[in-house]
């Protein structure tokens, strides 16, 4: 009985020592652990829900303000600026050019807006760099054209009412994935009230589902 | 599945004694679907080629010797009975690749496509790429680059689409027009338009109008042969790859030469001579 | 210096001696680190891997370890359903070896996949239709099992078992380890199986394709059948070779001899499926899409009918035999190369279901395509030995591991 | 208060616990996984309005009309432009690829100059008065021939804008480089006189004898006999393929008829007799014939029996009277010249005796036949207004006839005989047999001025470049030719803007004959090029510039023509390969590979089979019966008189046992990664024969020797 032994014996010391902390009559220590355990909890759990969705996104003020109502109020609808093509491509957001039908690099209102437009952009015949809110990633295809011309939908089935308003929000964009805020919806587990909420695939595939019968294939929507 | 009124089932047939083997197809499909390039392309089995042409001999040596070029795109094969599930597609463990059934197109997502590899090992076309690199152009040349196929990133499978963008931009077309009709020349691969020799003809299989099913004239029935080969050529000249395996491909091609329409397939001893006449159930007729 | 966890009784080396081998193993292990953090960071293109061997060592590994693996949730089965009690005294070991397999084989698929972060998808887009799904799904929820199998030998641990908790959860485990054990075996079965069904569905590959039932092709239940015949012979080699490492007689032979046993009839009656496979293949399967047989094994440098010889006479229907005769079983020399024979063929039955598939030219103008593997492959394949090594050595230093230890080494430590 | 282990895990528990059932991990996976599909280092392109743009490509003698999709103004893909009347739809590789040389890494982004062997950048206003300055003391000290000008082709507005300032500045030496159509007009001179040159009517010949002459390898306007092929095919015409290789024309030929190299000159003398003494060649056509057919029969029938001619060829006497019957039956047959793409060195006795069988068998200005034809006369150059000095110095001997005949006879004379090189759309440093004999000629040129978009050899080796803009960036009238049968003049037009610091090369000439002023700015004057292109061709720029091109000729060209046979008849002889060694190294054209100016694409380059080049190694072919113990794949090395290369070896069943074939436009020695540094440039291993009777290269090869490496 030796070495063994030798080793055993200093074993259950070491257990010996610990288990005296380990006391259950002394249980400050436990209350300790507990209140520890508490107050980590909170701080991790508000800073998740309440921290962590503020710190992912960054905000992207656009370079000047848009007033959708306005501009609806003149031309009387969005296709005005926002049209399909002729061959069915869809224009997406206006370039400066067609601005041009209308404005000139003299400002026709007063807003401090519309001059920095006809300053900065018109009269240096540059593009306006906006932010597209609703912009979708690479690999993603998207038939304006399939929605409106043949599903009959209007603009404000997806994008909501945004024509009514009469400043830009600031873009969010995701720190990590570059996406618009919009894509994922605001609420940070992704539920939603309205279509426009949110813009993901699951989003899309809902209603295909619902009227076309099936999700559609891979292509159809990817690219 | 959608069950579409008037299915498409695109598909193509290549004429091999057209086809001078130039690489037009091959550089056309590179240009047009955003393929990128390395500084050594020489390793043929790590270099991205949706369309690769391959060089056939009939063996014998000088001066009996004969060659030609079989180009090869994505099979599109609709799987055995032809019922959709492809070899690559029944295999894809993240349904990142699906079968088609409104067009027969074997459509992808390479974004959801986490790497696995496993469609490769299924497809014995090799007709599937991984990107084992980083997409990397030239300063500057990226510019050349097209919006309507996006680039891939490294670590996930491509191949070829059949040019799908091409469709959705006929389809765009025609929903602008207000028509249900997509002309048989709004929608054509960059391949086959890009082919100096009119080697490649491209089409609908399921039109009788278009070109493609004049040549083929697919049999709708099952091969009396083997039952999981649908849509034989009924024209003797036609010919599949590796038709006896049961993948149905909607590629077919086209040759006067019987030593090339018979490197399409794998025969016993003795056995091409029995089925080289055999041309689907309309042979038996 | 670590005496206090040193299960009670038990002889170990000294601390320094094991921190010394430790080191050097850890050395290798660290070497695979490097090769498994260049593949992460720098892509696949580490490998080489190609367009035509999109599966090679890798997934080669990955099939080799869970067959070899097998061992587990099979010795698992026997004790726990089977009621055959003599087992418990390997059981132990033979799960610790299962786990170091499967989560070696999870670290080997982590690596392999050409998007590790996207890798979840296999579960959120599951496609019901593929094995590979099938493969994921199972095996992760053998590895919790195994896990959960593993921690009541953990919770035994001499300072662990002192709280309270510990040793009652450990007792309680042990008490529902029947249910875990039939879980295990049920889902053992579909992912063995899955792991055959991956080559078998290839129904473009004439070398891997295979008939089968319903929607599982023959090589589902041979892959299977394979993992519990070939499983043990591998827990049984660790064991032997843990034996010849400590100096120590840990498993009492009659134990050994009655896995040998099982393994041996279970090694005897998969060959003869597998030959059954094999003529039926190559006779009907094959002929029938136009290939001779010849075709699969000339016209390269590498794959002859020596690679069909060796799997299954010399590493299949010999150590089967060699196990199912009392005198050659109950011989330590034949019946080590019995399991050495039988691990070697069930890994070259893998090789050949992943490798020689990719090799074979299927387009009649096609070419073998033979491939080597890179450095950083080959050390990310070592990677798991090295850790199995040290996980082994780890446990058997301070839990216990083997229950018969202490009785089989008694005379030597009073002798002392 | 005691912190102690206790405190510690309740607050990692605590942490673990608030983390998990917050969002961050599910948002984290998610996202992180998003990241991976939207990795920063992935371009993504940006999208906006399709448009087309339309050109015609200039990268080949082809001349294809292409059409150029543009997306929010940036060119993304070229194709084959439908309507284009040469290609009608459809495009080669290298025309598909174009966007690639758009944006090469190598295009020469601003006007370098040479300094102590390195190029500094300067601006066009100092590189014009650099290179003003020079051409001024030139004409100051009355040595103005001591300018000499390479261009690609003589054809075209921009060619012809040089020989004008050669005219007008008093050089007669602006050379050529060699091209199918140098070739085509030299022969049609031979034989028909001069002003004329030949053209092909492949799209409706029913028998069509190839000399091996890469019908479906490059040949002439590549795409426009790609489709004459394919018509054929459907048509039922014939082709026969004479040529040492299974070319993939001969692959798809109905027949192929193997050749010892270098010898097709004889076979098609052979055949000659054979028509002449059967009878079977046209009466009505004959009686244009002149300069002594009956001499001209009398030596092929001496010179060339058949018995002999089939020894020397390789080809069985029966199958030469049988092919030579075929063809001379046929309706429609055609003859061709022109080994590979026909702009290699080949042999004027060769081209002349070939279109002798196409003047036997009258087939000559008819439907599916040859066309002699006036060379291309659209443009209306204005007399150059010569003061005393260019008069002098233009009436001086020219020292050259060919880009090749020039180098040599610089590289072996010890005065210089040039002291301003002008060098435009060439690279001579490359193309030419033995470039490094080239180079060294360059060496001795004291200044060498390269009108060039790409960084290439000849560039290197050159003192000053003027960048000048692609095909897709400018204005360039682009006539057909090399064998096409009609004439086709096509508009290149600016699809896009400079992408770099680069002109056309007309604003350059006139810029600078501006600045040299005197009756140099009198005889260019022209606010710029688009101005001048307009004045030169009044008659069809209107089609040029709305439908982008104008079909000046097409369908047989009218009237009889007269045949000389006086420069055949005296049995010119046949140039004979350098060397003693037992093999012949023949270069090969492949169409994926680019041999002249510019070099290929990153695209085509990736086209090429690894069975030609592997990693940076070059395979040539060799029949096994040749390789006597030597391993497929095997390295060896590979002598002749010129250099010896290290190469490796590729079995071919398809060529000729004692031939070694090579492809050209390998081993480029500029810097560009993706084309350049892989295989070896065959034009190293031969040197140059000049072939007295045309000025030409003729060395179609050479002696070699292999051995193991």
């Amino acid at each position: 009985m030796s070495e063994i032994e030798n080793k055993t014996e200093h074993g259950s010391m070491d257990g010996a020592k610990e288990s005296a902390a380990e006391d259950p009559k002394n249980d400050t220590g436990l209350g300790l652990g507990v209140i520890f355990f508490i107050l980590a909890f909170l701080i991790c759990f508000l800073s998740g829900w309440l921290l962590f969705p503020k710190l992912l996104y960054s905000k992207h003020e656009q370079p000047f303000n848009f007033d959708h109502a306005l501009h609806v109020q003149e031309t009387g609808d969005c296709e005005s600026c926002h049209f399909l093509r002729e061959d069915g491509t869809f224009s997406g957001i206006p370039k400066t050019e067609s601005c041009l039908d209308c404005h000139t690099d003299e400002p026709m209102g007063e807003t401090e807006d519309e001059a920095i437009f006809a300053a900065e952009y018109v009269a240096k015949q540059r593009e306006v760099p906006w932010y597209v809110y609703a912009k979708q990633p690479d690999c993603v295809y998207f038939s304006h054209a399939a929605h409106i011309k043949a599903a009959g939908m209007d603009c404000v089935t997806c994008h909501g009412h945004i024509g009514e308003s009469t400043s830009s929000r600031p873009y969010e964009e995701n720190r990590l994935t570059g996406y618009s805020r919009d894509i994922w919806g605001n609420n940070i587990w992704g539920i939603t009230k309205n279509p426009w909420d949110s813009m993901k695939m699951d989003d899309c595939a809902v209603c295909h589902e619902e009227e076309t019968g099936h999700k559609g294939y891979c292509f159809q929507c990817h690219k | 599945m959608i069950q579409d009124k008037k299915a498409h089932k695109f598909g193509m047939v290549i004429d091999l004694d057209k086809c001078t083997g130039c690489g037009s197809c091959t550089v056309s499909c590179m240009a047009e679907n955003n393929i990128p390039f390395k500084e050594d392309e020489s390793d043929k089995k790590d270099s991205l080629t949706w369309m690769r042409v391959y060089k056939l001999t009939n063996g014998k040596p000088f001066p009996e010797t004969q060659t030609a070029y079989l180009p090869r795109p994505c099979q599109h094969c609709g799987g055995k009975g032809d019922h959709g599930h492809s070899p690559c597609v029944s295999v894809c463990p993240a349904t990142a690749t699906d079968y088609g059934y409104d067009t027969g197109i074997v459509s992808q997502i390479y974004t959801r496509c986490f790497g696995c590899r496993y469609c490769m090992a299924a497809c014995p076309y090799h007709a599937r790429y991984f990107n084992w690199w980083d997409p990397v152009w030239p300063e500057g040349m990226e510019k050349y680059l097209s919006p309507n196929v996006s680039p891939r990133m490294r670590g996930v499978v491509e191949k070829c689409s059949f040019c799908y963008h091409r469709y959705q931009l006929a389809r765009e077309q025609a929903y602008f027009d207000e028509t249900d009709e997509i002309p048989e020349d709004a929608y054509q691969t960059a391949c086959t338009t890009a082919c100096p020799a009119g080697a490649i003809i491209f089409g609908d299989l399921n039109n009788p109008s278009h070109k493609i099913h004049q040549i083929v004239k697919p049999d709708p029935h099952p091969d009396p042969l083997n039952h999981d080969v649908v849509g034989k050529s009924r024209n003797p000249k036609v010919f599949r790859l590796l038709e006896r395996l049961g993948t149905n491909p909607k590629v077919y091609y086209m040759s006067e030469r019987e030593w090339v329409r018979k490197l399409g397939d794998s025969y016993l001893e003795g056995e091409w001579d029995k089925v080289k006449n055999h041309h689907g159930a309309a042979s038996h007729d | 210096m670590d005496a206090a966890l040193i299960p009670e009784g038990a002889k170990r080396c000294s601390f320094p001696k094991f921190m010394l081998g430790i080191a050097i193993v850890g050395a290798v292990l660290l070497w695979g680190v490097y090769a498994m953090l260049l593949c992460w960071f720098k892509g696949l293109n580490q490998t080489n891997m190609n367009d035509y061997y999109g599966f090679a060592l890798w997934i080669w590994a990955d099939l080799a370890v869970i067959a070899v693996g097998g061992g587990a949730f099979f010795t698992g089965l026997l004790k726990y359903i089977f009621k055959i009690d003599e087992l418990k005294n390997i059981i132990n070991f033979a799960v610790i070896i299962g786990f170091i397999c499967y989560s070696s084989a999870l670290l080997i698929l982590a690596i392999d996949i050409g998007q590790p972060l996207r890798g979840w998808f296999i579960f959120w887009h599951a496609n019901v239709h593929s094995m590979l799904t099938e493969v994921a799904f199972c095996l992760s929820c053998y590895f919790a099992v195994l896990t959960i199998e593993f921690i009541p030998n953990i919770l035994e641990n001499r300072q662990l078992n002192k709280v309270p908790f510990f040793h009652h959860l450990a007792h309680n485990m042990h008490g529902t380890m029947a249910i875990f054990a039939a879980t295990g075996a049920f889902l053992s079965f579909f992912h063995q199986g899955s792991l055959g069904g991956v080559a078998g569905v290839l129904y473009g590959r004439p070398f891997a394709v295979r008939e089968g039932l319903l929607i599982w092709p023959w090589t589902f239940f041979l892959f299977t059948w394979s993992a519990a015949a070939f499983g043990p012979c591998f827990t049984l080699l660790v064991t032997r070779i843990t034996e010849a490492v400590t100096g120590k007689k840990l498993v009492k032979d009659n134990v050994i001899h009655l896995l040998a046993k099982i393994s041996g009839w279970m090694i005897f009656t998969y060959i003869i499926a597998k030959i059954i496979d094999t003529i039926y293949w190559a006779n009907v399967t094959v002929p029938g899409l136009g290939y001779e047989l010849s075709h699969f094994y000339t016209g390269n440098s590498l794959y002859g009918y020596w690679i069909l010889v060796t799997e299954i006479i010399i590493c299949g229907v010999i150590p089967g035999l060699l196990l199912i005769n009392k005198s050659t079983r109950e011989n330590p020399n034949l019946r080590l190369l019995a399991i050495i024979l039988g691990v070697i063929g069930v890994c070259l039955n893998r090789w050949v279901m992943v490798l020689q598939v990719m090799a074979v030219p299927v387009m009649s103008f096609d070419t073998w395509a033979l491939y080597i593997p890179s450095w950083q492959e080959v050390a990310t394949t070592i990677l798991p030995v090295a850790y199995g090594i040290i996980l082994i050595a780890v446990t058997y230093r301070y839990l216990p591991v083997f229950p018969q230890e202490l009785e089989l080494n008694q005379s030597k430590a009073q002798e002392s | 208060m005691k912190v102690d282990r206790r405190s510690f895990l309740g607050l990692g528990l605590g942490a673990v616990a608030g983390i998990a059932i917050s969002p961050v991990g599910a948002k984290l996976t998610d996202d992180s996984s998003i990241w991976t599909q939207n990795w920063p280092w992935t371009p993504v392109p940006p999208d906006g309005k399709i448009t087309y743009g339309q050109s015609v490509c200039t990268l080949c003698p082809g001349t294809c009309g292409i059409s150029v999709r543009k997306i929010g103004g940036r060119p993304v893909k070229i194709e084959g432009q439908d309507t284009y009347p040469v290609n009608n739809g459809g495009a080669c590789l290298h025309g598909i690829a174009g966007l690639q040389y758009l944006y090469d890494p190598c295009r020469v982004k601003t006007p370098l100059k040479k300094n102590n062997g390195r190029f500094e950048p300067i601006s066009w206003e100092e590189a014009i008065t650099l290179v003003a300055g020079r051409l001024g003391k030139l004409r100051k000290n009355q040595n103005p021939e001591a300018l000499a000008c390479i261009t690609d082709t003589n054809l075209g507005s921009v060619p012809g804008l040089f020989s004008h300032f050669m005219a007008a500045f008093g050089s007669p030496n602006h050379v050529f480089m060699q091209t199918l159509e140098s070739w085509l007009t030299q022969t049609a001179q031979t034989l028909h006189g001069p002003g004329h040159t030949l053209g092909f009517d492949l799209e409706n010949a029913d028998f069509i004898l190839s000399f091996g002459a890469g019908i479906i390898e490059g040949w002439g306007s590549p795409v426009a006999c790609f489709k004459a092929n394919s018509g054929r095919r459907q048509r039922g015409g014939k082709l026969y393929q004479i040529e040492p290789r299974l070319s993939s024309t001969a692959a798809g030929a109905d027949k192929w008829i193997p050749i010892h190299p270098g010898t097709e000159a004889d076979l098609a003398m052979a055949m000659c007799g054979i028509l002449l003494q059967e009878n079977l060649f046209d009466p009505e056509f004959a009686a244009g014939f002149r300069g002594g057919l009956n001499r001209f029969n009398a030596m092929v029938q001496q010179k060339y029996p058949v018995e002999q001619v089939a020894a020397i060829t390789g080809i069985s006497a029966a199958d030469i009277k049988k092919t030579a019957i075929a063809f001379a039956k046929a309706k429609m047959p055609v003859a061709v010249p022109g080994k590979g793409r026909g702009d290699g060195a080949q042999s004027l006795k060769e081209f002349a005796a070939i279109h002798t069988l196409n003047c036997l068998t009258g087939n000559i200005n008819k439907k599916g036949g040859t066309f002699v034809k006036p060379v291309p006369e659209y443009l209306a150059f204005p007399d150059p207004v010569q003061d005393a000095v260019a008069r002098d110095g233009a009436a001086k001997e020219k020292l050259a006839g060919s880009a090749p005949e020039l180098v040599t006879k610089i590289h072996q004379s010890d005065a210089p005989v040039v002291d301003t090189l002008f060098v435009y759309n060439a690279n001579p440093c490359y193309t030419l047999n033995d470039p490094i004999q080239t180079s060294a000629a360059f060496e001795k040129i004291p200044f060498v001025v390269n009108f060039t978009a790409f960084m290439d050899e000849t560039a290197m080796a050159s003192d000053v470049i003027l960048p000048i803009s692609t095909f897709l960036e400018r204005f360039e009238d682009v006539p057909s030719k090399a064998g096409f049968a009609g004439l086709v003049v096509g508009l290149a037009r600016p699809v896009v803007d400079p992408v770099f610091d680069t002109r056309s090369p007309g604003d350059v000439l006139i810029h600078l004959a501006k600045t040299l002023g005197g009756t140099m700015g009198e005889s260019f004057d022209w606010p710029d090029y688009k101005t001048c292109l307009k004045s030169l061709v009044p008659g069809i720029w209107n089609d040029l510039y709305k439908k982008g091109y104008a079909v000046v000729s097409q369908g047989p060209p009218a009237g009889r023509m007269e045949t000389n046979f006086a420069f055949l008849a005296e049995n010119p002889p046949t140039i004979q390969p350098q060397g003693d060694a037992d093999l012949i190294l023949v270069p090969i054209d492949n169409m994926r590979v680019a041999s002249t100016a510019p070099a290929s694409s990153p695209f085509a380059i990736k086209t090429v089979s690894d069975r030609v080049i592997k990693n940076t190694d070059m395979f040539v072919e060799i029949n096994p019966k040749t390789a006597n113990g030597l391993k497929d794949g095997g390295f060896v090395t590979l002598t002749t008189p010129a250099g010896s290369a290290k190469v490796r070896l590729n079995f071919n069943e398809g060529i000729m046992p004692g031939v070694i074939g090579m492809v050209k436009g390998l081993g480029h020695r500029f810097d560009n990664r993706y084309v350049a540094g892989k295989g070896v440039n065959v034009h190293e291993l031969i040197s140059p024969v000049i072939e007295p009777g045309s000025g030409l290269d003729a060395a179609f090869g050479v002696k070699a020797s292999i051995s193991k490496a």
